[in-house]
C-alpha cells in the first residue's frame, strides 16, 4: 500500500467523490487560490494547506469556489446548496473561524431537519484545520469540537492518521447529515498506510489501537500518538492498556469505551482541549455514569489547561498534553 | 411581464389568504392557544406575491422571523401552516417547527429563519445550484429593514456578487426593526443604493403596490436569467400590528397605523386599479368570500389536531446517528 | 424587604453601578427603544424583556446606546470600549446570538488579557437572556452556557433567583474579567425577597439551597427550583439531600460539591442544556475523577436530550428536564 | 496640516524602522528561530505612519495579522516587540502573544489580530469611549482589502455611522487577500465607494506616498474633530513579500514585486520630495544608519532574551477568578 500523508489522504477522499458524485462542490477561502491574481495561475495554491489542490483543474470553477473572506456566507452558502440538492464542502481553514460563522453551522446546518420536522436533508461537510503545536497563537490553534460536539444534529469527525482521514472524509461526503470534519494540523504532514482505492469508516466505530487487560486511555486527534508512546513506555513495566481512538465524538461510540472500562477498571481520558465541558469531561461524565460500577479507581483526565493558547515555543510545550503526562496519569489510575 | 387575469386573480387571492390568516391569528392569539411568539405579515402582502408571482417550485426562497406571508405566497400549504402554528402533529413541520421555522423544501421554501440576516448566506449557496444547474432558476432572500445591518447579510451581498449567481435579495422597509426606526439604523438611510454599492443592480419600489413589487422582480428576474448575477430590491412597505403579538408599540406615532391601512393597504390599491387591469371587483368580492372560509377552515382543523406524540421529541435530529 | 421580580432586580443592580460608576454603559439592540420612531417617545421599551428600562432616561443616550442588529458590532464594541476604559454592559437578547457574535466573545474578549501579557483588562459583561418554556422553538431557547464556559478568559454567571441575579450582577459590574451573565428568561417574572440596596455575591461561593444526607442534586438555573420540588417530594420518604446551586460555573466552586458528595456519596446533576460536553458533564467528570472515592453509587446525569428545542408545548414540556425525573434520578441514586 | 522637520524626520524614522524591522525579520526567519509564521508589512510603511503620525497615545487604533508596521508607526517598543516575536519572557506581550497578538494599551495601541475583521468592531468600541470623553481623539481600525469583505467589518461600519463616532478605518488595499486578487474578492472593485455607500465621508490616497496618506488622515481627523462621524480611508499599497513567510507566491507576477519596489517604495518616493520639504538627504542618511544599528541590536537582544517561566503558562488568564 502507498505511503500517504494525512494531508494527500483527504484531497485523495475529495478527489474520488468528486469524480463519482457530480453533486460534490467544495468552497472557501484559496481552495484554489490565485482568483484575481497577476501571474495567470488558476491553481496557486490549492487550499493554505494544500488539502484541496488539483481540484479546481480537474472539475473546474464551478465546483471549485475561491470565496472571499466571509465565513458566515461560506458556511451559510454551504448549508443553503446542501438544502438546494448540492453537496458542499466548506473549508473553514483555521477551526478558530468558527467564531465568525458559528451561526450557520450551530442554528442554520444543524437544526434543519429537526425544526423542519424532517422534511429536509442537509448533506454538508464542514472542514476545519484545529490544534496547537505549530506556534500560531491563541486565535489560530484551537480545537473547538467540543463547542461542536455540544450541538445536536451535527456530526463530528476527529481522524488521528491518514487512513481514517480517508475513510472517514468518505463518509462524511456521502453521509446525509451535516458533519464537522477536523483535522489537526500537525498530523497533515504524518504518513500511514493509505489504499488508493474507495473505502469507508462508519461513524461512531472507535478504533481499538492497542489492546491491554489494565487500563483504558481513550485519545482523539494528535493525542493518539502521544498516548501511543505513552501506552508503549508502560507496557515496558508491564502495565497493558486499551488504547482507544473514537474517530468520531458524535456520534460517539460509547460501548466500546464501556466494555473496555469493564475489563480494565481504569480509565484515561486525553484531550488537547482545555478541561471546561470538554470531550475528556464527557467521556469521563459518560463512564461515571453508565460505566460506574466497572470503575476500581479515580478517572484520569490529561487536558491542556484552562487557558488561551499561548505562542512562546516553551509555553506551547507546556501546554499540550505530552506523552510524559499521558504516562503519569497511566501510572497513576493504575497504582489506585 | 403581463400577467393574465388568471395570474393576476391568483396573485389578489394570495395577498388575501396572507391577509385573512394574520387577522385571524390576531385574534386568536387572544385566546392563548398559539404556542410561543408570533410575528405577524399583515400589510407587506404585495411584498411576498409580488417577488414570488412569477417563481416556480424550483426557485427558491428564504424566509425570515416574519415568514407566513412568504410562505402562502411561494405556494406552501395553508392549512399545513396554521397546524405548524399551532403545534400539531400534522403541521408542515410536524409541530417541532413553529411559525417562525416554517419550511417546504419542496416548493423551493427553505424556510423561515427566526436569526435575523439568518436567511441569505442560504440563498447565496441555493443560487451557487441555480447556476450550476443553468436551470434560469434564481434564489430569493427576503430580508428586513433591520436585518440589512447584519454582518451575515453583507457578506452574502459581496458573495453573490463575487460568484454570479442568480440571487435576488429583497429588503422590505417596514420602517421598523423591532422598536427602532430605519432611519436610525440603517446610517445611509437607503437600503437599496448601499446594496448597488456592492456591486450590483437595486432598485427601490413601492412595498403597499403589487404591480410595482411585481414590474420589479420581473426585471430582477431579466438580470438574473441573462447571466448577470444578483440583483437586490428595496420595497417600501409597512406592517400594520406590532413587532410581536402583544408589542403596545409605543415608538409608532398613535394614529400611524390607522393612516397607513388607508393609503398603503395592498388589497385597496389593487382593488383600486382592477380594472386597468381587466378585473371586475366581483371576481374580487368572491375571492375574499372563498378566502374566508378556508381560513376558518384552517383554524378548525389546527384546533382540533392532535399534538405530536412525545416519542417525536427524539426523531429527525439526523438522518442516521 | 421588598419582593421583587429577577427582571427588576438585574435593572436594579444596573441602575445603582451606573450611577455609582460613570464608566459603566449599555448597549444592544432596543435597550431603549424608540430611536428613530415617530411617537417621539424616546424610551419606548427599555429592551424587548424590559430589563434596562428606566436607563436612558436617568443616564443618557452617551451611555445607553441602542444599536442596530450587528451582534459582532455590539460585543466587539463593548471589548472595544472596555480595553479603551468604559465598563459596557452588552445585550445579547438571546443567547442563541452567540452563533452571530462569537468570535468577538471567544477569541477577543475572553483572550485580551493573557494574548497581551496580563496588559490589560477587559471589563465588559455580556447578558444574555437564554432557556426553554416559552415554545420559543429551535432558535431562540437554548441555553448556550457549556459553550462559553470551555472557554478560559469567561467568567460564566447563571443566577437561579432574584437576590442572586441582584449582586451578581453588582460583582460582574465591578468584575475586571469578561463576563457572560445568563438570564433564564422563565426566571424573569419571579419574585424574591431583594433588598433595595447595593450588595454583592462573590463569584465561585456555590449556595446551598438544601441540606441533607443521602443525595448531593447540584441545579442551574430554571432547574434549582425543579430541583427543590424534587427535593422536597423525596423527603417525605426520609431522603434528605444536598441542593447546590453553583450560580456560576466559571469559576466554579467545585469544593463545596465534593465536599458534599464526601458526605453523601450520591450524585444527581441536573442541567437543562442536553448532554454533550455540558455543565452536566464537567461536574460529573469533576467528581468522577477528584472525588472518585467518595462516590458508592453511579452518577446520575438528567438533561435535556440531544436535540434542538421543539416547538411544540408537548414536546417542549417533554424537553425540559422537569421534577419528576429528578426526583426519579434521585431516587434510583439512592436505591443503588 | 503642514509638519515640521522634526515631525517628518520623525515620520521617516518610523517608516525605515519598519522597513528595517521587516527586511530583517524576512532574513532571521529563515534561520527557524523565530516560533509560528509572519506575515511581513514590508511596502506598506507609509500608511502605518502617515495615518498615526499625528495620533497621540490617547488616540487608539486596532490593528490586523500584518501588525508590526501598525505597532512601530503608533510608538510601540520595538526591542519590546522583537523579543515578542521571539517569544521571550520580556516582550511586549512575555512572549505569550506573538507576532500577530502585540498589544501596547498604554500606546493605545489595542491589539494585533489574527481574526480578519476582528478589530474594525473594537475600534467602534474605543471611538464610543471617545466620543463620550469628547477630547477629540479618535480610534483607527486598519484593515486589509480581504478584511473588508468580512461581516464584521460592515456591522463596525454602519454602526459607526449609527453613533456619530469617531472611527477612522483605513483599507490597505495591496492587492491580495493571501492568495487571492482583490478585483476577485471584493465585488465593487472600489472599497471606499463602499464604504461610502455606508454614510461616511471616503476617499482613495496613494498609500505608498506619506504624504498623500497624511493629508487624508489630516482630513479624516478634522472631520472626525468637528464631530461629524466617521471617515474611511482605501490606501493602495503593496506588499513586497509574500502573504507569510514561505508563500511562493505563484499568484503574482514574476517580476512584480520587483518593479514595485522601483515605483512604489514610500522611502524612495520620501527621499524623492524631500528636497522639496527642506529635508536633507543627508538627515534621511543618518536616520537609515542609525535604523540599522536599532535594529540589530534589537535583534541580539531578543535572541540573547530568556523564554518565559513554564509557570507563566497559568497566569494572566484572569485578573483574578
Ligand atoms: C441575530 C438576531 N438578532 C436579533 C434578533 C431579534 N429580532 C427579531 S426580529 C428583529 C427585528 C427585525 O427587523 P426587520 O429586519 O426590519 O424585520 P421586521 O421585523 O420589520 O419584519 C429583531 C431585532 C434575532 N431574532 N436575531
Ligand atoms: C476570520 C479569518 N478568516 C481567514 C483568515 C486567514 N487569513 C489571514 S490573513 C488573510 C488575508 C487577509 O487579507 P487582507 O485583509 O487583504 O490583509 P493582508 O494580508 O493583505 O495584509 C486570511 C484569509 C483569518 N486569519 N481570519
Ligand atoms: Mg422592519
Ligand atoms: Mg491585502
Amino acid at each position: 500500500m502507498a505511503q500517504k500523508s494525512m494531508r494527500d489522504a483527504i484531497n485523495d477522499a475529495l478527489h474520488l467523490e468528486m469524480a463519482r458524485d457530480p453533486r460534490v462542490i467544495v468552497l472557501g477561502e484559496d481552495v484554489s487560490g490565485g482568483a484575481g491574481g497577476t501571474s495567470g495561475e488558476r491553481e496557486a495554491s490549492g487550499g493554505i494547506f494544500g488539502i484541496t489542490k488539483g481540484l479546481l483543474p480537474k472539475f473546474g470553477a464551478d465546483r471549485v469556489i475561491d470565496t472571499p473572506i466571509s465565513e458566515s456566507a461560506i458556511i451559510g452558502a454551504a448549508a443553503g446548496a446542501a438544502l438546494a440538492g448540492l453537496r458542499p464542502v466548506a473549508e473553514l481553514m483555521f477551526a478558530d473561524f468558527v467564531g465568525v460563522s458559528l451561526d450557520q453551522i450551530f442554528n442554520q446546518m444543524a437544526k434543519f431537519r429537526y425544526m423542519f420536522g424532517g422534511k429536509t436533508t442537509c448533506p454538508a461537510v464542514v472542514r476545519l484545520a484545529m490544534g496547537a503545536g505549530m506556534n500560531m497563537g491563541a486565535q489560530h490553534s484551537q480545537t473547538i469540537y467540543p463547542m461542536l460536539a455540544s450541538v445536536p444534529g451535527l456530526k463530528v469527525v476527529i481522524p488521528s492518521n491518514a487512513y481514517d482521514a480517508k475513510g472517514l472524509m468518505l463518509t462524511a461526503l456521502r453521509d446525509d447529515d451535516p458533519v464537522m470534519f477536523f483535522e489537526h494540523k500537525a498530523l497533515y504532514p504524518r504518513k500511514g498506510e493509505v489504499p488508493d482505492g474507495d473505502y469507508t469508516i462508519p461513524f461512531g466505530q472507535a478504533a481499538l489501537v492497542r489492546e491491554g487487560e489494565h487500563v483504558t486511555v481513550v485519545a482523539l486527534a494528535r493525542m493518539v500518538a502521544f498516548a501511543e508512546k505513552a501506552v508503549d513506555a508502560v507496557a515496558k513495566d508491564g502495565i497493558t492498556c486499551d488504547l482507544i481512538d473514537p474517530r468520531t465524538v458524535s456520534p460517539l461510540d460509547a460501548d466500546t469505551i464501556l466494555e473496555s472500562v469493564e475489563n480494565t477498571g481504569r480509565l484515561v481520558v486525553v484531550d488537547e482541549s482545555p478541561p471546561r465541558c470538554s470531550i475528556a469531561a464527557d467521556i469521563a461524565a459518560i463512564v461515571a455514569s453508565r460505566g460506574f460500577r466497572s470503575l476500581r479507581a479515580p478517572i484520569q483526565i490529561v487536558t491542556a489547561p484552562h487557558t488561551p493558547v499561548p505562542f512562546a515555543r516553551e509555553l506551547e510545550r507546556a501546554y499540550v498534553p505530552s506523552p510524559g503526562r499521558i504516562e503519569q496519569a497511566i501510572r497513576q489510575v493504575f497504582k489506585e | 411581464m403581463s400577467l393574465s387575469e388568471t395570474e393576476l386573480l391568483n396573485a389578489y387571492r394570495r395577498m388575501k389568504t396572507i391577509r385573512e390568516f394574520e387577522e385571524r391569528l390576531h385574534v386568536e392569539i387572544q385566546t392563548g392557544e398559539i404556542p410561543g411568539f408570533t410575528h405577524l405579515y399583515a400589510g407587506q402582502e404585495a411584498v411576498a406575491v409580488g417577488i414570488c408571482t412569477d417563481l416556480t417550485d424550483e426557485d427558491y426562497i428564504v424566509s425570515t422571523h416574519r415568514g407566513h406571508g412568504h410562505c402562502i405566497a411561494k405556494g406552501c400549504d395553508v392549512p399545513g401552516m396554521m397546524k405548524e402554528i399551532y403545534g400539531r402533529q400534522d403541521g408542515l413541520c410536524h409541530g417541532k417547527g413553529g411559525s417562525m421555522h416554517i419550511a417546504d423544501v419542496e416548493r423551493g421554501m427553505l424556510g423561515a429563519n427566526a436569526i435575523v440576516g439568518g436567511g441569505p448566506p442560504l440563498a447565496v449557496g441555493a443560487a451557487i445550484a441555480c447556476r450550476n444547474r443553468r436551470n434560469g432558476r434564481v434564489s430569493v432572500a427576503f430580508g428586513g429593514d433591520g436585518s440589512c445591518n447584519q454582518g451575515t447579510v453583507f457578506e452574502a451581498l459581496n458573495l453573490a456578487v463575487v460568484l454570479k449567481v442568480p440571487a435576488i435579495f429583497v429588503f422590505e422597509n417596514n420602517g421598523y426593526s423591532e422598536h427602532t426606526g430605519v432611519d436610525y439604523a440603517v446610517g445611509s438611510h437607503d437600503i437599496a443604493a448601499r446594496a448597488a454599492a456592492f456591486g450590483m443592480p437595486a432598485e427601490h419600489c413601492d412595498g403597499s403596490d403589487f404591480f410595482s413589487v411585481h414590474a420589479a422582480m420581473a426585471r430582477a428576474l431579466a438580470h438574473c436569467r441573462a447571466g448577470g448575477g444578483p440583483y437586490a430590491i428595496e420595497a417600501h412597505t409597512t406592517r400594520f400590528y406590532g413587532h410581536f403579538e402583544g408589542d403596545p408599540q409605543l415608538y409608532r406615532a398613535k394614529d400611524e397605523v390607522r393612516r397607513q391601512r388607508e393609503t398603503m393597504d395592498c388589497l385597496k390599491r389593487f382593488r383600486a386599479v382592477a380594472g386597468e387591469h381587466g378585473i371586475a371587483l366581483a371576481a374580487l368580492d368572491a375571492i375574499d368570500a372563498d378566502v374566508l372560509k378556508e381560513i376558518d377552515a384552517a383554524v378548525s382543523a389546527a384546533k382540533a389536531a392532535p399534538p405530536p406524540a412525545e416519542s417525536a421529541l427524539l426523531t429527525d435530529v439526523y438522518v442516521s446517528y
